[in-house]
C-alpha cells in the first residue's frame, strides 16, 4: 500500500483523555549520543550474574533492606514481557535506584540517577523471560541498599 | 427462537413462520463455507460439519434425549483400543504433552506434533498454578480411583472421544479424530493414573 | 466482575508491606492477582500511538484518487467520526449490507480512495515488520467513540438477520477440535489456563465489558490488535479454517456481540496482556 | 526516524509527576526471526528529563526494559504552564525530544 506514513510527522492527537500532551521539537536535541551525560554503563548492562552487575553498579554488597526500599511487583504476571516495577524509598538523599531480574540473560534493567529534588520513586516495565526474582538496589548518601521480590511469570492465553 | 423477535423480523421479511429457523441454518451454513478459506494445514473443507457437530451447533449442546443416545453410542463404537491391550504410558511424556497447547491451527506446521492442551481446560498437577477451568480439577484422580485395568481403559475411552459418553462434551476427541497418537494417549493415562504422576503426589 | 474499588483494594493491598499475612486472611486468588497485575500497567497505554497514525491516515489525501478518508461516512453522516463505532454494525443503503467498521473503512477506501479490495485486504492487521493502514484507522475511529455508550439498532431487519446468523456461527462446532466460541465462551466464570474467560451469549457484562474493551493493544505482542484481528485469532485457536477478512460471517458475528453489549459505555482502545 | 513520545506532567501540591510512554521496540538481541536468524540488539539506552534547563531525571536502560518503555517519577517544584522535556538515545545512536506543558 502506497499511503504508509511515518510516525514522526505524527500530530499529537487532540485532548480527550490519555497522555494527550504532546509537543514535537525539529531543532532542540538535549541529549545526543556524544553528550550522554553519565556514560551508558556498560560494564553493568552486559553483566550475565547478579555479583557481576551488582560490582558494575559499585555496589559489591549492599545492605538488606526491605522497609526503607519499596518495591512493587505483581504477584504473577500475565505476560512477562511487561512487568511493572516500581521503587520507592523512605532513606534521605536517594541518588540512584536500579533495577535487576535475576534469571534473565542480562540481569541490570534499568538504572536511574536522582538529581536533589526529584524524588525516590520510579515505575518502568521490564522483561522477564522465566519467574524469578525482581531486585532493587538504592544508593542514598553514599551506601547501598537492597530488596528482591519474586514475581511468578504465567503462560497466558491457551498457549497456541 | 424467541417469538418477540421472530414476530419482529416478520414484519420485514416475508418469510414462511414455520421455516424462519431452518432458512437461518441453511443460510448461516452458507456463508460460512463461502466466508472461510484455506490457511496453512488448516483447509477450508473444516467448516464441513460431521453428524455429531452438526447436532450440537443446531441444539446448542442440549440434544433431544433419544438422539443423544443415538450419536453416544455411535461415537463408542467408533473407539479403537490399543491392540497391545496395554494403556499405561510414560506419565513425563504425559506431563509435557499436557503442558503443550499447541497443535493443528493454522500457524502449526503438518509435522508439528499436537499437545494435549489438558492444562487449557483441568488442573492436574498441584505445582502448575496456570489451569483452566472448563473442565473438571482432575488433581489426585488416580490417588482417589486407584489404578486398575478398568479405570484405565475408562480413562484411555474418554481421552480418545469423550462424546462417547456425552455427546456435546467440550473436550475435543483426541482419538477419533486423530489430534494424538495411541502412544501420546497412554502418556496420557499414565499422567493420570501413575501413583509417581505429578498428578497424584 | 470485580469493581473498580476492589481494583484499587487489590492494589493497596499488594502495596502493603504485610501482603504474605493479608493474603493468607483474605485468600486472594490467582485471579485476583491477575487483576491486580492488569491494574498495575492499565497507565499508558501504547495503542494511542496507533490512533495517532491512524487520524493522520484518516487525514491524509491517497490512493489513485488521491483524496482523504474525511468524505467517508460510518453511518452518521459523512466525516463524522465522533460516536460511529458505538452504533456499528449498521446497514448501509449505498452497499446494501449491514458493515462492520473495518468493513465498511474498506468501502471507503475502494470508492472514495481507489484502492482495489485485494491491495486494501492484503495488509488487514498489523505485525511487527510493518503497521496495517485499515487497522490504524480502525483503532482511530474506535477511540472516538470512548465514553460513548453502545446503541447498536437491529430495527433493521437486515441487521436483526445478521445477528441471528452470528449468533449461530458462535455456536457453530466444527473442525479436529469441535469447537465454537460457546465451547469456551458460554459459561460464567471459567478460564483457559490463567485467563479468565468472558461469557459472552448468557452474561450480559461479561459481554459488554468484552467488546467495549477491544481493539486493545496486546503486550505479549506490542501491537494494537482490531476486532477483526480478535475474531481472526479466535478461529485459529479454535481450529477453524481463517475467516476472510471483513467477510458477511465475520460483520455477522460482530453484529451479535456488538449487540449484546448496547447499553455499556465504550471504552476502547483497551491494553491486554 | 525515530518515533514521538507521549508525555504527560501533572502538578499537585508543589509536586510535578511525569509519565513517559516511549515507542521503541527494545530488541534484546536474543529473540530469533521464524527462520532462525537473531534479530540484533536495538534499545533505548539513556533518558533524560529536563525542567527549567535543569536535568530531573536521568535514567539508562538495558535490554530487559518492555517493548514502548514506560517510565514515572515525581520532582519538586514545577507550575501548570510551564515545560517538561524529554529526550532518549539508543544504542544505534538515534535519539528523539519531545516536549509537554505540565497540566494542573
Amino acid at each position: 500500500m502506497s499511503n504508509e506514513i511515518d510516525l514522526n510527522r505524527r500530530k499529537a492527537l487532540k485532548a480527550g483523555g490519555g497522555m494527550g500532551l504532546l509537543a514535537l521539537f525539529g531543532g532542540l536535541s538535549l541529549l545526543r549520543p556524544t553528550d550522554a551525560l553519565a556514560e551508558w554503563n556498560k560494564a553493568a548492562f552486559t553483566s550475565k550474574a547478579m555479583d557481576e552487575a551488582l560490582t558494575g553498579l559499585g555496589a559489591t554488597a549492599p545492605e538488606s533492606n526491605a522497609t526503607a526500599i519499596q518495591l512493587t511487583v505483581p504477584e504473577i504476571a500475565e505476560n512477562g514481557s511487561v512487568v511493572p516495577v516500581t521503587v520507592s524509598s523512605s532513606l534521605a538523599n536517594v541518588e540512584q535506584i536500579s533495577i535487576l531480574v535475576d534469571k534473565n540473560p542480562n540481569v541490570l534493567a534499568a538504572s536511574f540517577t536522582l538529581p536533589q529534588g526529584t524524588e525516590a520513586l520510579v515505575t518502568t516495565r521490564v522483561k522477564m523471560g522465566q519467574t524469578a526474582n525482581v531486585v532493587a538496589i538504592v544508593k542514598a548518601d553514599g551506601k547501598f541498599y537492597r530488596t528482591a521480590k519474586e514475581v511468578k511469570v504465567t503462560a497466558g492465553g491457551c498457549g497456541g | 427462537m424467541n417469538a418477540k423477535l421472530m414476530i419482529g423480523l416478520m414484519v420485514g421479511v416475508s418469510l414462511a413462520m414455520p421455516s424462519f429457523a431452518e432458512n437461518l441454518d441453511a443460510k448461516t451454513a452458507e456463508i460460512v463455507k463461502r466466508d472461510f478459506r484455506d490457511k496453512g494445514i488448516a483447509k477450508a473443507t473444516r467448516v464441513n460439519q460431521d453428524e455429531l457437530q452438526a447436532a450440537c451447533s443446531k441444539y446448542v449442546d442440549k440434544l433431544p434425549p433419544k438422539l443423544k443416545a443415538k450419536l453416544e453410542a455411535k461415537e463408542s463404537e467408533a473407539i479403537k483400543f490399543p491392540a497391545d491391550g496395554k494403556f499405561m504410558g510414560d506419565w513425563k511424556a504425559g506431563e509435557k504433552l499436557a503442558q503443550s497447547g499447541r497443535g493443528m491451527t493454522w500457524s502449526d506446521k503438518a509435522e508439528d506434533p499436537a499437545g494435549g492442551n489438558c492444562y487449557n481446560c483441568h488442573q492436574l498437577s498441584s505445582k502448575e498454578i496456570a489451569f483452566g477451568t472448563i473442565g473438571p480439577s482432575l488433581l489426585n484422580f488416580g490417588k482417589v480411583r486407584g489404578n486398575g485395568e478398568d479405570i484405565q481403559r475408562y480413562v484411555y475411552a474418554r481421552i480418545y472421544d469423550a462424546k462417547a459418553s456425552n455427546a456435546c462434551a467440550n473436550m475435543p476427541r483426541f482419538g477419533h479424530m486423530g489430534i494424538l497418537s495411541e502412544a501420546q494417549m497412554k502418556d496420557l493415562v499414565a499422567l493420570l493414573l501413575d501413583p509417581e504422576s505429578p498428578v497424584n503426589k | 466482575m470485580r469493581t473498580k474499588q476492589t481494583y484499587k483494594a487489590l492494589l493497596l493491598l499488594a502495596l502493603s508491606a504485610s501482603i504474605t499475612a493479608v493474603a493468607a486472611e483474605t485468600a486472594v486468588t490467582d485471579s485476583d492477582r491477575i487483576e491486580q497485575y492488569r491494574e498495575m500497567i492499565s497507565d499508558g497505554n501504547p495503542a494511542e500511538f496507533d490512533e495517532m497514525r491512524g487520524e493522520e491516515l484518516w487525514k491524509k489525501a491517497a490512493g489513485p484518487n488521491k483524496v482523504s478518508l474525511e468524505q467517508c461516512d460510518l453511518g452518521k453522516g459523512v466525516g463524522v467520526v465522533k460516536g460511529a463505532y458505538a452504533e456499528l454494525p449498521k446497514y448501509f443503503k449505498d452497499t446494501n449490507k449491514v458493515q462492520d467498521l473495518e468493513s465498511r473503512l474498506l468501502t471507503c477506501m475502494t470508492t472514495l480512495q481507489g484502492f482495489t479490495e485485494d491491495e486494501v485486504a492484503a495488509k488487514p492487521f498489523a505485525s511487527d515488520k510493518k503497521a496495517s493502514d485499515i487497522s490504524s484507522l480502525a483503532t482511530y475511529v474506535v477511540g472516538q467513540s470512548k465514553g460513548i455508550k453502545m446503541a447498536v439498532s437491529t430495527k433493521h431487519p437486515k441487521v436483526k438477520e445478521s445477528y441471528e446468523i452470528g449468533k449461530r456461527i458462535f455456536n457453530y462446532r466444527a473442525g479436529p477440535y469441535d469447537f465454537a466460541c460457546s465451547t469456551c465462551h458460554a459459561t460464567t466464570g471459567v478460564r483457559i489456563r490463567m485467563q479468565d474467560l468472558p461469557n459472552l451469549s448468557h452474561n450480559k457484562k461479561d459481554a459488554q465489558t468484552a467488546y467495549t474493551t477491544w481493539p486493545a493493544y496486546r503486550v505479549s505482542q506490542g501491537l494494537t490488535r482490531s476486532f477483526q484481528w480478535r475474531l481472526n485469532d479466535c478461529f485459529r485457536q479454535q481450529r477453524f479454517p481463517e475467516p476472510k477478512f471483513a467477510s458477511e460471517a465475520t460483520v455477522a458475528l460482530t453484529t451479535f456481540l456488538a449487540v449484546s453489549a448496547n447499553g455499556a459505555e465504550f471504552a476502547g482502545p483497551g491494553l491486554k496482556r | 526516524m525515530a518515533n514521538p513520545m507521549k508525555i504527560r506532567a501533572t502538578a499537585k501540591e508543589g509536586v510535578t509527576e511525569v509519565k513517559i510512554l516511549m515507542q521503541h521496540d527494545m530488541e534484546t538481541g536474543l529473540r530469533k526471526e521464524a527462520d532462525g536468524t537473531l534479530v540484533p540488539a536495538w534499545f533505548i539506552t539513556e533518558v533524560k528529563a529536563q525542567y527549567q534547563g535543569r536535568t530531573v531525571m536521568e535514567a539508562q536502560f538495558g535490554q530487559s526494559v518492555s517493548k514502548n518503555p514506560y517510565l514515572l517519577f515525581r520532582f519538586k517544584g514545577g507550575t501548570a504552564g510551564e515545560k517538561v522535556s524529554v529526550s532518549w538515545v539508543d544504542n544505534k545512536g538515534e535519539s528523539r525530544t519531545d516536549e509537554a506543558t505540565i497540566a494542573a
